[in-house]
């Protein structure tokens, strides 16, 4: 990061860069940890009536005191509007097609914006369930807000092998096999669009649903994203530089990040 | 008019539970609200092959699993959010001592709504079309599996959508703020499932960080989502959900929650976890000596104090409810 | 009446009969009116742990300033212990299975205890839907509590053109066709034990479901519930009389009837 | 932050409905909490061919249909409790002008909770097997219907049970006891299925007897059952529920209830209420005139006001909330 003589963090980049994609008066609901900074980094910043909620039903809420330790941490919860239950926030509110965007993030994802959160398997699972080598934390709500979501920001630390042709497990799903085919199951939600990494921005091609390189940092390149990515990454014709964050941008992110969680790395 | 049905942790583990017990835990998720002293009680009393309904992992998960004593266990989170992946658990599953059935945050609640609807399903408009739908950690060998969550037809339209089987556990140990002696019970911060899981479970046990006067719920009888007729005894423990947070009451435990999390990362130190914080207390005070005052005192200067503030005039004395207890456990 | 000389009036006696049923520490949800006094006579009397609970989810009341104008009025909300909804009282706790015991009444009822509330038509509907001649009061929560509860207790005045062969509409099911029948629907709950009226109490064959005569009261006998009755009424072997109320009885009952509805009839 | 949504119930009812609107009711039973005042500017505003969808029958429906307004409905009661058969409802039923779908209560509140997760369909586990499910008013050809309840299998055991119809009302206008200028809600007094109307509807308007202070919501954000996130706009208007009950606040109007379902019975008299009771009152003054100061008095020396005490000092005064309406009507 030296080198770069950054003003700011990758970290603080894709958070900035997430937040951006989220719009004024929109039904968000956000995760705890990076997924829940760029929601309010938004929210101070450019979509002041944004409407947050947690999985749990957490409504009218912002983080005091530094970054909630959970979704239902009593740094949310002191200052609720609205407190009800996972049935309402992520059956009546986000599995229904009623929650605009979604951020979730992933172990794991593929071309097709499939995200593993499950486990990881010493090479294939093969035919029948095996437990996994390493356990990771589960689709949690990112499943349900994967399928119900409007559209779906996937925020995740862009190394090699993070980035698979195809996952090992699908715990919350993207475009599946591409294409059409999720509408083999007949989702409500949109599906993700965009995956937002600490290297760039990918989005997926109107058509195949495959994810190409849309955009790269003031700080990576492109050779830099594709040597990082595992499968054969198409750039797009319009591939372009995001803007670097902006002195108010980074101004409200670290007054959300009070405790600098986020300049850390 | 109901009787009261309060009744000692000890008492509550031994009367409702057994070996083998699907056991289902009513939580807000790994950092709320969680009735993990009835974890730790199951463990004092050397309660094994349990079948842990959860539907996030919590601590008290997390330390089930790590100390060997569930089998099987369902849930949609398995992590412990900021504070990491689930090391007791995690063990579990990759050792092969707990078989995980994994769905999302989502399903294991609309299970509960089902259950207490006692509807044979629920419709499923998610995990369907993930590795969720088609693997099963309860039958391996079925790929992709068709009883886990098979696809049904709508009626109305034709089209296709996934079932869940519904969950009726046969013990619920729901933490809730406060109880009144009858069992009606309110909830400060969300409910996740508790409300469900209150109607679907066979048996359940609240366990109360606060227990107030019945005239308390009569003023505010829309807060109380938990009714005595649905309930079966209650259990009186302050800082129960410890090292977790209690909105209204207390704060995460940040040192404990990594401390215990980082000794259940392998068998020894887990050993030594159960040794010093699972078998070392013999009452409640012991108890509230093992959190230390220091620490009660710090966690206790919550935010979220005010939460409470409404219904203070009607907490209970030890006194008096040790008296309740004390018939309750005969 | 008067010819009977009663200290009670049949309306009295039907309820009182119908508290009887009642067993201490049920879970009960009662109608409003009749229903209500019976359930809350049986609490005052000889019932006092019952669970009673209405439709709407009002938990843990009983009944202040007399007779509730219905189950959500503020008479019988103004000392609840809790209140809840509709899908949790009716759908959890009735549909479910979970409740013991139900008090329903009936415009029109037939031999298997199936509950007309529905409408009166001039002779059969036909094949089609038509409107009815009058409309009733459809069939509101009976219909779940006559599906779900692990028994049923019917109450209704006993005339002629209440008791039918079979109703023209089953607004809530009872045995249907008779023997095993609500089998074909999977029904969890056990259907009407009894239909308790204004002259007496029928009670169901356990083979073939026909209710017969079970029980008649002091003031009423055998032939005329026979001629108030649309259908060859068959009499029980064990019929029998129902003990008169008590003094402690119509004490009870009179005090929750504190306006004294009952006996004006 | 969200905005104030405060809109006077004239503008409510101009900007959110149009004639052959599917309206649904946010009510407590027939004698409970009732939205009746926005069914009142329906007809002042000369709305028809409404598409009713109530969970029980109210004082309102039965003023719309005996109105002529209403050409479906739906509904689980259809009377009036113990103020007797419905009249205006019931002739509109019998002289054919309204064709009521007849379902249960717990129908159609879990209709409403299918809508709410959009599920295409809820399993059925009542009305089964009785005519409710054979006969449909709105396919009256159709016997046994196919299309109201038909029967699906449970994919795990093969048992057969009904499916519903889910519900997802065009708009909603849900009675509350009080809402903050945001939207967010408190009820006293059950639910029934305002909790589940709220998340199923396309547009929800709360009918508000009080307005408070958000700050009310902070203190006691688990009475809050509906957030400001679902609500589109809030009309402020005292007595709201008239002649009907607010838990809390008023009683029911016991000579009003008979006086009011007497006069629906005939269409002349129907008339009559209409010029007297609806066309009748030009602002909220008016309308508490028209109710009169002594009926007012005696009804809000209801039993139930200590339920409305722990809110009391959070409630806004009229000037505040016309400020806010002047903005929201613009």
């Amino acid at each position: 990061m030296n080198s770069h003589k950054l003003e700011y963090t990758r970290q603080e980049m894709m958070a900035i860069a997430t937040g951006r994609e989220l719009r004024d008066g929109e039904l968000a609901i956000f995760g705890v940890g990076l997924s829940m900074l760029a929601g309010y980094f938004a929210q101070a910043h450019h979509a002041p009536n944004i409407r947050a909620m947690t999985e749990g039903g957490v409504y009218g809420a912002s983080p005091v005191g530094g970054l909630p330790w959970g979704i239902e941490c009593n740094r949310i919860s002191a200052n609720a509007t609205s407190f009800t239950n996972g049935v309402d926030a992520l059956g009546f509110l986000v599995a229904s097609g009623r929650c605009d965007v979604g951020i979730i993030g992933a172990a794991q994802v593929d071309k097709f914006g499939n995200v593993n959160t499950t486990g990881i398997w010493d090479g294939e699972i093969g035919d029948h369930y095996r437990a996994p080598k390493t356990r990771l934390t589960g689709a949690g709500g990112a499943n349900d807000i994967a399928c119900g979501a409007g559209r779906v920001l996937i925020m995740v630390a862009h190394e090699p092998k993070r980035f698979a042709e195809k996952v090992t497990y699908i715990s919350s799903p993207g475009y599946l096999d591409g294409g059409n085919t999720r509408e083999r199951y007949g989702f409500i939600g949109g599906g993700p669009s965009a995956i937002i990494t600490t290297l760039g921005i990918l989005r997926p091609d109107p058509n195949t649903k495959e994810f190409q390189l849309d955009a790269y940092y003031p700080f990576s390149n492109i050779e830099e994203i594709k040597s990082n990515t595992n499968w054969a990454l198409k750039v797009s014709p319009r591939v372009h530089v995001v803007p670097e964050p902006t002195v108010d941008e980074l101004k409200a992110l670290r007054k959300v990040d009070e405790t600098g969680a986020l300049r850390k790395q | 008019m109901p009787q009261p049905k309060l009744i000692s942790l000890a008492t509550a583990v031994d009367r409702f539970t057994q070996n083998g017990v699907q056991y289902a835990s009513g939580a807000a998720l790994p950092i709320g609200s969680d009735a993990i002293v009835f974890g730790r009680e199951l463990l004092r009393q050397g309660r094994n092959q349990l079948h842990a309904i959860f539907h996030c992992n919590s601590q008290q998960l997390n330390l089930l699993a790590g100390a060997g004593a569930v089998d099987k266990a369902e849930c949609g989170f398995s992590g412990l959010e900021v504070f990491g992946f689930a090391n007791g658990l995690r063990r579990s599953i990759e050792t092969g001592v707990t078989q995980l059935e994994d769905y999302s945050n989502l399903a294991m609640a609309i299970r509960l709504l089902g259950g207490a609807m006692n509807w044979p399903f629920v419709p499923a408009t998610v995990n369907i079309g993930s590795d969720i739908q088609y693997r099963s950690a309860f039958s391996p060998e079925e790929y992709p599996s068709t009883s886990k969550i098979p696809m049904i037809t709508d009626p109305f339209s034709g089209r296709q959508l996934g079932a869940f089987q519904s969950l009726q556990p046969e013990v619920a140990a729901i933490h809730v703020s406060m109880a009144d002696p009858l069992g009606n019970a309110i909830m400060l911060g969300t409910e996740w499932s508790r409300f469900e899981l209150s109607r679907a479970a066979k048996k359940v046990i609240l366990v109360a960080d606060e227990i107030v006067h019945t005239d308390c719920m009569r003023q505010f009888p829309n807060l109380v989502r938990i009714p005595d007729i649905v309930v079966d005894a209650i259990v009186y423990w302050p800082f129960a959900a410890w090292p977790q947070s209690s909105p209204g009451l207390y704060d995460v435990d940040e040192d404990h929650m990594r401390s215990m999390n980082k000794a259940l990362a392998t068998e020894e130190t887990t050993q030594q976890y159960l040794k010093d914080y699972v078998f070392s207390y013999q009452s409640h005070r012991d108890y509230l000596d093992m959190i230390g005052n220091e620490k009660r005192e710090k966690i206790t200067q919550t935010e979220t104090s005010f939460l409470m503030d409404p219904y203070r005039k009607w907490i209970l004395s030890a006194d008096e409810i040790a008296k309740l207890v004390l018939e309750g456990d005969r």
